[in-house]
């Protein structure tokens, strides 16, 4: 019993170094947001002057706008997809269906740096162009993946007799969908939206090859900034990020548990 | 258990909620890949205006050079060691978290130790010249607490490279590890108990056995991102940070050649899906 | 680009995208500006490559300006529509680098140094050669731009050859692989550059000359440019139009107004920037202005090399060296 | 209100015969009792009438017509699942008033109904838990309120009452009778317990590696099995086995067993006798002199206590019998007695060997 | 080896007393069976020997030492668990000999115990498979053999063979007891099966709502009820509730029915008789006076077939009794019969109202 509180205890201590690990940048990231030096002088000297100019920088704020929406738009149309192909997978017993699980794994196992510059080459062949529209194909395609695996997990948990009981009460199978099977996998479609959003948000490789100059998506800006030339308004669109994205985690964890209730 | 929920050929029911999702992989993911084949096997590429052939000198290239293929094995020792760190780092976290900590705080926490996910990668990376450069923060809260002075300098240096990179990514590891774990049931390392196996016995022998497909699900997920990443060791390497990566980068950003960037990032994939397939087999095994 | 957009690729905070300038400018024409960046003429060439029909403006060192024709990816400019084109200095509106067959295929607008830029704190009295890259005591605090046609130029001078015509490569490649445990890192940008004087991790390295300027006039950093008894890089930067540009005519008043000596002279007093090419627009400045007391010096005139274009093979050759240098670190 | 007829169906899994020729006729208005071991393909004959797998050859009928093109939601069954099924996401009442939802009923109409059949199966006031919140017993009567409240045809009951204790366990026994009796559903009903089975079928069917071993009415089974599987199976038995003739076997030391029912077999054939262990006299004398009835002497060697009964286990020749004595309170036998058993040929059932 | 004390222990979760003052000894060697309704306290109970939950208060020792400061790993225990907890990432092998090769036995030795301990749950040729490939009275035997190859000094059995048919079920309990009393293992048993309760344990305990409500030999505990609950929790039981006399009870409309066993009362207090069903002796006349017996009028109004025995309800005053006759193959009492029922005060316990 000792020994349990003592582990207990160790463990807590543990998750903490690991936080604080995880938000030492972030944390330097916020406080340099506020800081006057452009070049993370110290020592420290409080200023706002970052955000006002960040205000006005109309690339950047676009470019923020664009990550947003388009990965806001990924997760949509990835939850949408994933989840239709991810309860065929489930539902339905036929011949290749071995080889489409599997040809899951690709784009999740092949560097972004190799799809990226692919989609580039292909894009660029066939017309599809650069652009917005062509990060938008390119992220829901890796995300995908992610998403059918997510949910597929989930599906697992799920017994198929539900779907079973549902009909033999009458349902049909719109309604079994809707009514049963969906609430059940609502956390797995949740968590891979999360997965989805992320991935997308945060997509830097493939955004940077699709990207035309005025069409590209914050980390591409951020990027670019770090490479030709930072200033903080970069630290401070990712500290409102930041903040902004806690505030929803929280609102989501409200409403359900990750990795399903036990 | 696969649900026969309807007859037994699924297909021709199976196929309307299939072909939106592969119809995308295909036109984004498939058709690219195959087209980037095709491209690694020519001289020039179309559109730049210049006469084209067909030739396995963009592969023959990556033989004759050393360099590439020291390139190659730096960024797969790479892979292995921030892949490991991850494991060792975020193992313990997803288990603490699934099975240790218990009550409302545990999904709080999680959900905490997943958000940096959602901040943006570069700038983290960025952010971390600040702690480990030379008086940065490392440095300066090293030499104050300790009695004696010492030169704490690991900014553009191959551990910095590890540091970042390992900073990225432990979120995957956590988040695939701490599923798997939190699906074991209680009851089974209560049963390793109740047959006479101590903690450490139950760890070795149930728990990490079966949290085997989280941890190679992480492992995957962590391993390839860091075989072809380019950004990370730019900012953080210096003058060790050139990395199969950065020279992919460069064929198709900066030198425009695009067919040996492909040739380059073919090599990368196929060393990578052996890779992965001799994985496999343990991720089969432990499934 | 729509017809009243300036679309313009350029480094990043090389003048083009000064704010108070694009307000001026936008202000004057009714162009509104929008910049792109590069990294590398590398990079630029790239861009353009794989965006036609984007960029109305782009700034391409004299030296590329070659590869960018050769490539299809330039346009003549009809310079009468330039009324500031007839100050620049005709040896270099008139340089072979950017003028074929009569057709002028780049505009003049500044030239500078890469030389060798120190921290102040570091030094009592700044060095004068360029072996003092190589001197242990900096062992670990030197930095030199991640390029390779740079570099091997760099190597070039430190071996006493002509940057255009290296004649000994072996001697360039000792001499670098030498260098190479004095590195700290690889810098691509002025904003490295100056985070690590800004944080005192470096003592001295390669850098332009305008950037040290900036650096100085701008950010208040302890910089001063040296420029070595064994001579520096000299470089030629000129704004070209691309091929399927949308708006040319206000291409051309953005390129005439960058040229113009009252952008030239705020440019310099307000942030630091390089020599322009424009003579009246030197003449602008103050007397004792480094950028005519020290680059006007006659003394170093003589110590300075143009970059000549250089072939492909030249390029690949380079390249080779340059990545076999940073592999060989490890 | 329909009857179920199950004609020549097999069903394989790969090489395994899940079903094998089975042919029943599910009586309208009956109440029939599935039987057999674990595997036997118990729940999959019951998914083949649901409509949830279909069989490769063989024909289902529900009210006469094929179902062999009706989809699961229009064969209007009701099915309580090994596993319950409960909808996680809803709560009790939810899950009890989705068949009449996705039908469209009134709100008011569910209301009233989703609460009377939580009632019957004592639960009315657990209507607003979900189903995590209940123990297993409860569950399963949620299931059962579920399948019955849209009064279907048929309704295929999966072992619905296995995690109930004894006491609730009857208790829904008499309700699921009740409700069955009342609006005359077909009632198929898969269950271990063999108590159960025996005292709520009409009838009982007995399964064993996906064949229809017996099918008949409860006593019928019992009294006359067919096999020595089916005497086993259900209920214990005491099995003979010899030599046929006229009336009875021969066993091999040369005991005469007399039967007075089960199969007429030509003389000489290998057959067996099986006894039920209720059916046995056990004394301590040989008692009065009885012409027809079977004896055989020997020695208590056990007897074990079960509640209304004990079994005496009684050694002879090698073979130990099982003798159940209701307790009614009389003095036991002791452990080392000598005894006489006894019993009638009519209780002695003769079996083809097999 | 070692018995187990457990001493007025008590475990709350929240605000729910799970155990409430428990105290049990378990008799060295012994075999002991823990009944109660779903939620009473068994699992919690089990777990607290365990060790894997600790008590509030109250104290466990094991082989007379306290266990408090003892981890799982070093109480030499064996559980089967409820959801049997077999490791999914090993063969049946395997898992079985998982306690033997933590202990760092010689290759050699845990290969013939494995093999000896899987022959024994007639599970030898599956030692290859894989959990997810048996059935589920197969996995249960796995997590028997599982428990028992470690030679433990306590055996912890939650419902161990709920999953298994009859045939196998008695197989498996006869096996049980045989290791039990050959190594002399102390077990404790759960179950819901009451036969199994009786058949097999020495001591009995009934718990409800986290209390001990009552704790003995099968036999007295059946035969010697102290509460209703206990009356009709374990067995059946008619229950007669009225005034206390000198010797039994008297009910509301005069009757009184004389009891020989249970609770001394005042006179006049409020008191209930139980009597088992299989007590009574049901008959159409009133057959010779017996001065002593309890004699009830009653008509039969159902008889329900339950193999072995049948049940006939006679419905009197209002109330319906249960009588069970064993099917011996007299002809039976028809629905609508007058009888008379009777019964031996020896068969009537009498309980203090609750
Ligand atoms: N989908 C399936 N794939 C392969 N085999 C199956 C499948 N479904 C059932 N079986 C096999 O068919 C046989 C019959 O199974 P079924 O579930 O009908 O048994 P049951 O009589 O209901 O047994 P229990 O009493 O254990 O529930 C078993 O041997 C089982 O392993
Ligand atoms: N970890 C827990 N948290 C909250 N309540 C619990 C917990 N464990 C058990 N309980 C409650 O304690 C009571 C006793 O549970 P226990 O599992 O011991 O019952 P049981 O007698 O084993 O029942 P069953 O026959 O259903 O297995 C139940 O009401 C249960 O809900
Ligand atoms: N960040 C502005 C950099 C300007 C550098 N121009 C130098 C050209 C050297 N070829
Ligand atoms: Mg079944
Ligand atoms: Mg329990």
């Amino acid at each position: 019993m000792a020994t349990t509180r003592i582990l207990e205890w160790l463990g807590r201590l543990y998750i903490l170094l690991l936080l604080a690990f995880l938000y030492l940048p972030i944390i330097i990231m916020a406080l340099m947001s506020f800081n006057v030096s452009p070049f993370y002088q110290l020592p420290f000297e409080w200023t706002t002057e970052w955000y006002a100019s960040l205000w006005q920088n109309d690339q950047l704020i676009a470019a923020t706008w664009n990550s947003v929406e388009i990965a806001v738009i990924t997760t949509v149309i990835c939850v949408v997809l994933g989840s239709a192909a991810s309860l065929a997978l489930y539902r339905y017993e036929f011949r290749g269906k071995k080889f489409l699980q599997a040809l899951l794994f690709p784009p999740i196992a092949i560097p972004w740096l190799i799809t990226g510059t692919a989609m580039l080459i292909f894009f660029f062949g066939v017309g599809i162009g650069r652009g917005l529209h062509a990060i938008l194909l390119g992220h829901v395609a890796l995300a995908l993946p992610y998403v059918i695996v997510v949910v597929s997990a989930r599906l697992q948990t799920f017994a198929p007799e539900l779907e079973e009981a549902a009909r033999s009460l009458g349902a049909n199978q719109w309604q079994v969908t809707r009514r049963v099977t969906l609430p059940w996998i609502m956390p797995g479609v949740i968590a891979g939206g999360l997965f989805a959003f992320a991935v997308s948000f945060d997509q830097f490789v493939v955004s940077y090859f699709l990207a035309t100059p005025g069409q590209t998506t914050l980390p591409v800006e951020i990027y670019a900034a770090i490479r030709k030339g930072f200033t903080p308004e970069i630290n401070a669109v990712s500290t409102i990020i930041i903040v902004v994205s806690m505030a929803l985690m929280l609102l989501t964890a409200r409403f359900f548990k990750f990795g399903g209730e036990k | 258990m696969a649900a026969a929920t309807a007859s037994r050929n699924g297909l021709r029911s199976a196929l309307p909620l299939l072909a939106p999702a592969y119809l995308w992989l295909t036109v984004a993911i498939f058709l690219p890949l195959s087209a980037m084949v095709f491209f690694s096997f020519m001289t020039e590429l179309p559109l730049s205006g210049k006469p084209w052939a067909f030739t396995l000198g963009n592969y023959a290239a990556f033989f004759s050079q050393s360099l590439y293929l020291t390139l190659l094995l730096a960024s797969l020792r790479l892979g292995l060691e921030v892949t490991l760190w991850c494991v060792v780092i975020g193992y313990p976290a997803a288990y603490v978290l699934a099975k240790v900590l218990k009550g409302r705080s545990r999904e709080a926490i999680f959900l905490l130790v997943i958000l940096p996910f959602w901040s943006n990668g570069l700038v983290r990376i960025f952010s971390w010249a600040m702690v480990l450069r030379e008086g940065g923060i490392l440095d300066t809260a090293l030499n104050a607490m300790l009695p004696f002075k010492i030169n704490i300098d690991l900014m553009y240096s191959y551990p910095a490279v590890i540091i970042g990179l390992v900073h990225s990514y432990v979120p995957y590891m956590v988040l695939t590890c701490y599923l798997t774990l939190q699906a074991i049931d209680d009851s089974l390392i209560e049963a390793g108990r109740s047959l006479g196996a101590s903690r450490l016995q139950v760890l070795k022998r149930v728990i990490i056995p079966l949290s085997m497909p989280g941890l190679v699900a992480g492992a995957a997920l962590i391993f390839v991102p860091v075989v072809g990443s380019f950004m990370e060791p730019r900012i953080l390497g210096g003058r060790t940070g050139t990395f199969y990566g950065t020279v992919i980068e460069d064929q198709f950003v900066a030198v425009f050649n695009w067919p040996l960037g492909a040739a380059l990032s073919f090599i990368l994939l196929a060393v990578v899906l052996v890779i992965l397939a001799i994985a496999s087999p343990v991720l089969r095994r432990a499934a | 680009a729509k017809a009243d957009e300036v679309h313009v690729l350029n480094w990043k905070g090389y003048g083009a995208d000064e704010p108070w300038a694009v307000e001026a400018f936008e202000k004057a024409t009714g162009n509104k500006v929008v910049n792109d960046f590069f990294n590398s003429e590398q990079e630029m060439l790239t861009k353009i490559r794989t965006n036609p029909g984007l960029y109305d403006v782009v700034m391409i060192n004299a030296a590329f300006n070659d590869q960018a024709m050769d490539g299809k990816l330039i346009q003549p400019i009809d310079v009468s529509k330039l009324p500031n084109y007839a100050d620049i200095s005709k040896d270099k509106a008139g340089s072979p680098m950017l003028v074929h067959d009569g057709k002028v295929y780049g505009v003049p607008w500044v030239w500078g140094l890469t030389a060798l830029a120190i921290n102040d704190k570091s030094f009592d009295k700044p060095p004068t050669s360029i072996a003092e890259m190589w001197d242990a005591a900096h062992k670990g605090r030197v930095v030199i731009r991640d390029d390779a046609v740079e570099a091997v130029q760099f190597g070039a001078i430190a071996t006493g050859q002509n940057i255009n015509d290296i004649k000994d490569m072996d001697a360039v490649k000792a001499k670098l692989t030498s260098l190479m445990p004095q590195i700290k890192t690889f810098w691509s940008s002025e904003n490295d550059w100056n985070q690590m004087v800004a944080s005192n991790q470096i003592d001295i390295g390669t850098y332009w000359s305008g950037s040290a300027d900036r650096a100085k006039t701008h950010f208040k950093l302890p910089v001063s440019l040296v420029v070595p008894q064994e001579g520096a890089v000299a470089w030629l930067d000129a704004f070209s139009i691309p091929v399927g540009a949308k708006n040319v005519a206000g291409a051309e008043a953005f390129i005439n107004y960058m040229i113009d000596p009252k952008f030239y002279v705020e440019w310099v007093t307000k942030v630091g920037a390089p020599v322009s090419a424009n003579t009246k627009a030197v003449e602008a400045l103050p007397e004792d202005a480094f950028n005519r007391k020290v680059m006007g010096d006659p003394e170093v005139a003589k110590r300075i090399q143009f970059q000549a274009p250089i072939t492909d093979a030249q390029r690949e050759a380079y390249l080779a060296l340059w990545q076999q240098l940073k592999v060989d670190v490890k | 209100m329909a009857g179920v007829q199950v004609s020549n169906v097999s069903r394989s899994f790969g090489a395994h015969k899940a079903l094998d020729d089975v042919s029943i006729d599910f009586a309208d208005g009956g109440f029939y009792a599935l039987l057999g071991p674990s595997g036997s393909g118990k729940t999959t004959l019951l998914r083949q009438i649901a409509g949830f797998d279909f069989p490769d050859s063989g024909r289902i009928a529900i009210g006469g017509e094929s179902v062999e093109r009706v989809p699961v939601e229009k064969r209007r069954i009701g099915m309580v699942f090994q596993n319950y099924a409960l909808f996680p996401n809803m709560s009790v009442a939810d899950n009890v008033a989705f068949g009449l939802s996705v039908r469209g009923e009134a709100k008011a109409v569910i209301a009233t109904e989703v609460q009377r059949a939580l009632a019957l199966v004592q639960l009315g006031k657990l209507g607003g838990r979900r189903p995590h919140q209940l123990s297993g017993g409860q569950r399963q009567r949620v299931a059962l309120a579920r399948a019955i409240v849209t009064k279907p045809r048929v309704l295929l009951l999966d072992e619905p009452l296995g995690a109930l204790d004894k006491a609730l366990r009857v208790d829904m026994q008499i309700e699921l009778k009740r409700i069955q009796r009342e609006i005359g559903i077909t009632t198929i009903f898969v269950t271990h317990d063999q108590e159960e089975a025996l005292t709520m079928s009409d009838r009982i069917g007995i399964l064993r590696d996906g064949r229809l071993v017996q099918e008949g009415p409860p006593e019928e089974i019992y009294n006359r099995p067919k096999s020595e599987f089916a005497a086993t199976f259900l209920g214990d038995a005491n099995i003979f086995r010899g030599d046929t003739t006229g009336n009875g076997i021969r066993l091999a030391d040369g005991t005469a067993i007399a039967a007075g029912a089960g199969a007429t077999l030509a003389a000489g054939a290998k057959a067996s006798c099986a006894v039920r262990p209720e059916r046995i006299r056990i004394a301590t004398d040989a008692g009065a002199p009885d012409g027809n009835a079977n004896i055989l002497k020997g020695q208590v060697s056990k007897r074990i206590f079960a509640g209304n009964n004990s079994t005496y286990f009684v050694e002879r020749a090698g073979q130990t019998l099982k003798v159940i004595v209701q307790n009614t309170g009389m003095e036991r036998l002791a452990e080392g007695q000598d005894v006489v058993l006894r019993w009638s040929p009519e209780s002695t059932v003769l079996i083809a060997a097999n």
